[in-house]
């Protein structure tokens, strides 16, 4: 019997979806550990969440400030080092200031927070939250955000494309992509992108508000699970 | 301050209440006790001319344990829990700067949530605006949802429903009020039971004084909208959600681990409120010392630092002992925390600046003893004119199909969709059913109980007839939460009226207040707080007597629950109640008609009870697969939501007898339409009858149409198309006034 | 003629600017000390077809005043770039 | 000595700016044509104590990189107030 793998959730100020994480991750059979994000320590986890929510009111920028607190130092060292780190929403925000991921988000074109259950289909199972997926598996989640358009210079998005960096878009019910689903605007409907290694991936939907059946729909179920064994089998 | 009047004036307040301050002092009031007088003593803070009234509410109830009197009132709901819930307008602020009117709103009820040591866990949203068609209202509008959105969603409590309502009055006068929902653990309530001890300190924790909102809310909120134009208009407040979630979580902290004797939000009237209240609260007296107080401006005068409604800021009562710990938790949180002063022996507050005493005056006489006016009430001429106007009979022009897309297409009616997507309703994984459903269904976290919230308010009745108005906002609350399956408990409300010196306003606002108090008493939803927000009114132009009730539910097994849409094809479809010609001051009659006038509905409250028991017990024994209450567009739009959320469509045959208009749009009370399954249809019509509740099978449901009997059918599709549709366009552009007019 | 023009719109002095003061709040922990007074406002700039300078300006003095700010917690300041070469990014001139 | 610097930062060109363009396409109906090419960036103030202005405006760039513009999607230009005195709202001289 392997043990439980132990999901770091960093709290930041201003972060909000960070019990919400340590819930699903729970609920999915891990063990979600709080660290704190002006402490230089990871505790030993076998993966890392950077939640949701609104560090330090995402002001100036989302992500901006909370991506030079002292924990982001030893979240980059533990990533260097081939660890699993998820950025969820805000956490993805974060993860593209601190350029650990390719690209950044924006004020969502249609310039209002958004709320809703909308599709994704799974673009590589080469990521801690898609290694038991096939691509073409669409998924259910919430988004909830108001700067989650992502955009990338033409280069930058030629190589994130060329590359195979995608890892969810936003997409119909039968997995087709066009303008109406596109829920923020975002290039080419994404809504999820990892590193070059495959380690480190953000998307802007929440996994961990999809979990739970008496509270909606559960696409987030096997984003989790993915990210318990992927965690499990580094160890 | 202009200078062409006394100074006492100029600060709202009468030449009597000068009088009555220089009986309590014995001698001359200082500049820096007038300006406390004069905030403490505005209708906004003091209720001086709505108290006589409010008293007659009915407080008391089984699970009330904190009623009318503290920040906010509190219900047991078992397993040692706690809910606090209060409703506040912020129309004022919000009708001049719409964003940070709203925003501020929002964080000044969260405050007053956490000041009872309860965690927020949702958000509701009354509003009311003028017509989309113009250009200032899209403004308003836009903003307000966006202010509500920006600082609800940045400190990470859902907003799980409210209301929004469109009509004339609204235009010079919008309605904003929100309310908050809180849990704690009973033995964590901060109430004024607490026990405090002399030598206490008071610390003033969060964020620094600036000159922002120097009398703001209770200014604005003590006037009418001309009177502020040009004076009064620095004093709208920005927030700042980021600081107030730090807040939120270090006072939670703080109570949590018992560090605390008492603690105070700082709202309307700032410092002053805060520190008399505290003080009278604790039956000492106080002394505070104003150079301690962090300042955002250096060259503050003492009166603007007594009266700055600078927000994000909480008041603790901590022993000398508990002081260090205390800070170690703000430090943590990023949060500043000063000692600004103590509780001392006597009932005296007295207030330093420079090692000099600048204002010294009885606690009590501030936050208790402020004046009471049983101001004159007169009946509105052209009442009972409108009442006779009634348009029940009226001949229709309009076909049944056109009357049917009109009432479905009113802003009145259609989707809030866009308003509510730009929630996070989400967030804290609680909510089992949010905004779109009857009442917002939020579980208890780790438990199968959950809370039903709803806020309903009743303008266009309440013009008609302010005692009916109230009354069936008080209904209706609380029959969304029956229809969900859930008990309804009690009540928080926010009263929204014109200006009280005017007898015709003084006259609804009583009537209001009856209405209230006799619904809650026979429905049994004890009122365990609100707020009264009077001059709402400008020029010639008042809003209607709109008494919002913020109403309590709760479900014992959230499994339980029944939500609004028809599950699937082949159920069979139920009016439950009784359908009168009863068109007065409903949507049709307004819309279709161009009508507002006539006869308010009745209301009788042992049909309404009766209602309630069936659907409360149908939801136990798992009689429904649908339950949808039957108000604004009568049985009409109730069957068409329920085809449109459930995205399937139904057959439905009409009793013959009576005009088609009178019943597809009647909004008569006390109703609702339901579905089940062909296999429990004979129990639920016997449990109808049992209670003698009324019950009509209309049709079944299935296939992509509505079928309204020989009259129309129309697609969901098409329906849909135009329910979601109408906001969105109003907001694109389509249908407004041209530019510059 | 075409003239870029340039907004510049901020909260009142007075007023809370909470973006500022988180900025500056952050500041110190990541080493930089010795700067306060931080506010953050709005740059908005725009391109103006008009028959002199003067028109342009007055135009988007109008639509500052209507459109970008809400007087009563903003204030605004309306520059052509003619009147502030160095001030810009190369190619707005 | 205390220098009130300033940082103007912009999305780089070739990005597309939601808000401007909301604001652009919002003109024509509210009467205002002839304009275009609306783009909304941010003006940020501060004070930063330095022996000399070049140290300052030193300063201020180094916190314009890491800080207050993200590299990836904006560029910034930095002025002191000496330098631009025209350009102010009165008090911020
Ligand atoms: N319409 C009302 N019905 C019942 N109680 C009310 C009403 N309006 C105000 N109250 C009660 O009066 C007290 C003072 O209200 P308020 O000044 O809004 O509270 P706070 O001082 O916390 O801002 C509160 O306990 C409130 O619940
Ligand atoms: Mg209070």
């Amino acid at each position: 019997m392997s043990r439980r793998p132990r999901i770091g959730v960093v709290t930041f100020p201003g972060s909000l979806d960070d019990r919400d994480a340590r819930r699903a991750v729970a609920a999915m059979g891990g063990e979600g550990v709080p660290l704190w994000h002006s402490h230089s320590d990871l505790q030993g986890v076998d993966a890392v969440i950077l939640p949701g929510g609104f560090s330090y009111g995402d002001y100036l920028r989302t992500g901006a400030i909370a991506r030079f607190a002292p924990i982001m130092e030893e979240v980059r060292t533990f990533a260097d080092a081939g660890g699993p780190v998820v950025g969820i929403c805000n956490g993805f925000q974060i993860l593209c200031e601190a350029q650990l991921l390719p690209g950044a988000l924006i004020r969502n074109r249609q310039l209002r927070f958004v709320c809703r259950f909308v599709d994704v289909r799974v673009e590589t199972s080469l990521s801690p939250l898609t290694e038991g997926l096939v691509p073409g598996e669409v998924l259910t989640v919430p988004v909830k955000h108001g700067e989650g358009q992502f955009v990338a210079g033409a280069e930058e998005l030629d190589r994130i494309e060329g590359e195979g960096l995608v890892v969810f878009r936003y997409c119909a019910p039968d997995g087709s992509f066009d303008d109406e689903h596109n829920v923020n605007g975002s290039l080419d409907s994404i809504a999820g992108v990892r590193n070059e290694v495959g380690n480190v991936v953000g998307l802007m939907p929440h996994p961990e508000h999809a979990v739970d059946p008496d509270v909606g729909p559960t696409g987030g179920q096997p984003m989790l699970a993915s990210l318990l064994s992927y965690a499990l089998a580094r160890v | 301050m202009p200078s062409d009047q006394p100074l006492h004036r100029a600060l709202g307040l009468t030449d009597e209440e000068l009088e009555a301050i220089r009986t309590t002092l014995g001698r001359e009031p200082n500049p820096n006790e007038l300006a406390m007088y004069g905030v403490m003593w505005s209708e906004h803070c003091s209720y001086k001319s709505s108290k006589i009234y409010l008293r007659t509410l009915p407080t008391e109830g089984r699970h009330v344990l904190v009623g009318p009197g503290q920040d906010a009132g509190a219900i047991d709901i078992g397993d040692g829990l706690a809910v606090v819930f209060k409703m506040e307008s912020h129309s004022h602020p919000s009708a001049i700067e719409p964003y940070q009117g709203a925003a501020t709103g929002v964080g000044g009820i969260v405050r007053d949530i956490v000041a009872m040591g309860a965690r927020p866990i949702a958000l509701l949203d009354p509003l009311m605006f003028g017509p989309l068609t113009e250009e200032r209202n899209r403004w308003l509008f836009e903003g307000v949802v966006a202010g509500i959105g920006g600082y609800g969603n940045c400190i990470g409590v859902p907003t799980v429903g409210g209301e929004v309502h469109f009509a004339e009055p609204h235009s010079t006068n919008p309605v904003i009020n929100v309310m908050c929902v809180g849990v704690a653990s009973a033995d964590d309530l901060v109430t004024a039971a607490r026990e405090v001890h002399e030598g206490s300190l008071m610390v003033l924790i969060g964020a620094a004084t600036g000159r922002d909102g120097i009398g703001g809310v209770s200014v604005l909120a003590s006037r009418t909208i001309e009177e502020d134009a040009a004076e009064t208009r620095p004093s709208v407040q920005i927030g700042d959600p980021f600081a107030e979630k730090l807040l939120i979580e270090a006072c939670l902290e703080l109570v949590r681990r018992d560090l605390l004797e008492g603690l105070q939000d700082l709202g309307g009237a700032g410092l002053t409120c805060a520190a008399s209240e505290s003080t009278a609260r604790s039956r000492m007296g106080s002394e505070i010392d104003l150079d301690v107080v962090p300042l955002r401006a250096p060259d503050l005068e003492i009166w603007e630092i007594l009266t700055s409604e600078s927000q994000e800021r909480m008041l603790a009562i901590v022993s000398p002992d508990r002081l260090a710990d205390v800070r170690e938790v703000c430090t943590k949180w990023g949060l500043a925390s000063s000692v600004i002063g103590k509780l001392v022996a006597g009932g005296g507050l007295a207030v330093r600046k420079g090692g000099e005493v600048v204002a010294q005056v009885p606690a009590r006489s501030l936050a208790d003893e402020g004046p009471i006016y049983e101001r004159p009430a007169r009946q509105p001429r052209g009442l009972d004119e409108l009442e006779q106007d009634d348009p029940t009979f009226s001949t229709v022009k309009a076909s049944p199909l056109d009357s049917f897309l009109t009432v479905l297409a009113s802003p009145n009616v259609a989707s809030k969709r866009w308003v509510w997507e730009q929630y996070d309703f989400l967030v804290q994984g609680g909510t089992v059913a949010g905004p779109g459903a009857d009442a917002a269904i939020v579980r208890i976290e780790g438990a199968l109980k959950a809370l039903a919230l709803s806020t309903d308010g009743k303008g266009r009745f309440g013009h008609l007839n302010p005692y009916l108005g109230a009354a069936h906002a008080v209904a209706e609350a609380a029959r969304n939460v029956a229809v969900m399956g859930a008990t309804p408990l009690a009540i928080t409300n926010c009263m929204n009226f014109g200006n009280p010196e005017r007898p015709e306003v003084m006259w609804q606002f009583a009537e209001s207040v009856r209405g209230m108090a006799d619904a809650c008493s026979a429905l049994e939803t004890p009122v365990t707080g609100g707020n009264v927000s009077f001059y709402n009114e400008s020029g010639d132009s008042s809003i209607w007597p709109t008494p919002v009730i913020g109403m309590l539910g709760l479900i014992e097994d959230h499994r339980l629950l029944v939500r609004p849409g028809f599950t699937g094809p082949g159920l069979v479809v139920y009016l439950l109640g009784e359908t009168f010609p009863e068109l007065g001051g409903s949507e049709f009659a307004e819309v279709v008609l161009g009508k507002v006038a006539g006869r308010a509905p009745a209301l009788d409250f042992d049909s309404e009870r009766a209602l309630h028991r069936v659907l409360i017990e149908g939801s136990r024994k798992d009689l429904l697969a649908s339950a949808h209450d039957c108000s604004e567009g009568g049985l009409a739009v109730a069957l068409a939501e329920s085809a449109i959320t459930g995205n399937v469509g139904f057959a439905v045959a009409l009793p013959g007898d009576v005009p088609w208009y009178v019943t597809l749009f009647a909004e008569s009370a006390s109703r609702a339409v339901v579905s089940t399954t062909l296999e429990a249809a004979a129990a639920l019509e016997a449990l109808a009858e049992e209670h003698h509740v009324p019950v009509f099978p209309l049709g079944e449901t299935g296939g992509p149409r509505m079928v309204f009997d020989s009259l129309f059918e129309v697609t969901v599709e098409e329906a849909r198309a135009v329910y979601e549709g109408t906001i969105p366009k109003l907001l694109a552009g389509e249908g407004r006034s041209a530019p510059g007019s | 003629m075409r003239f870029r023009c340039r907004v510049e719109v901020e909260l009142k002095p007075g007023l809370l600017d909470p973006q500022g003061k988180a900025v500056e709040g952050s500041l110190p922990a990541m080493g930089w000390t010795n700067v306060s007074n931080v506010r953050i406002g709005k740059a908005i700039w725009m391109d103006v077809e008009a028959s002199d300078e003067q028109t342009a300006i007055a135009r988007v003095q109008e639509i500052a005043e209507r459109l970008l700010s809400n007087p009563v917690i903003e204030r605004f300041v309306v520059r052509s770039v003619e009147e502030i070469p160095r001030l810009t990014f190369e190619d707005h001139a």
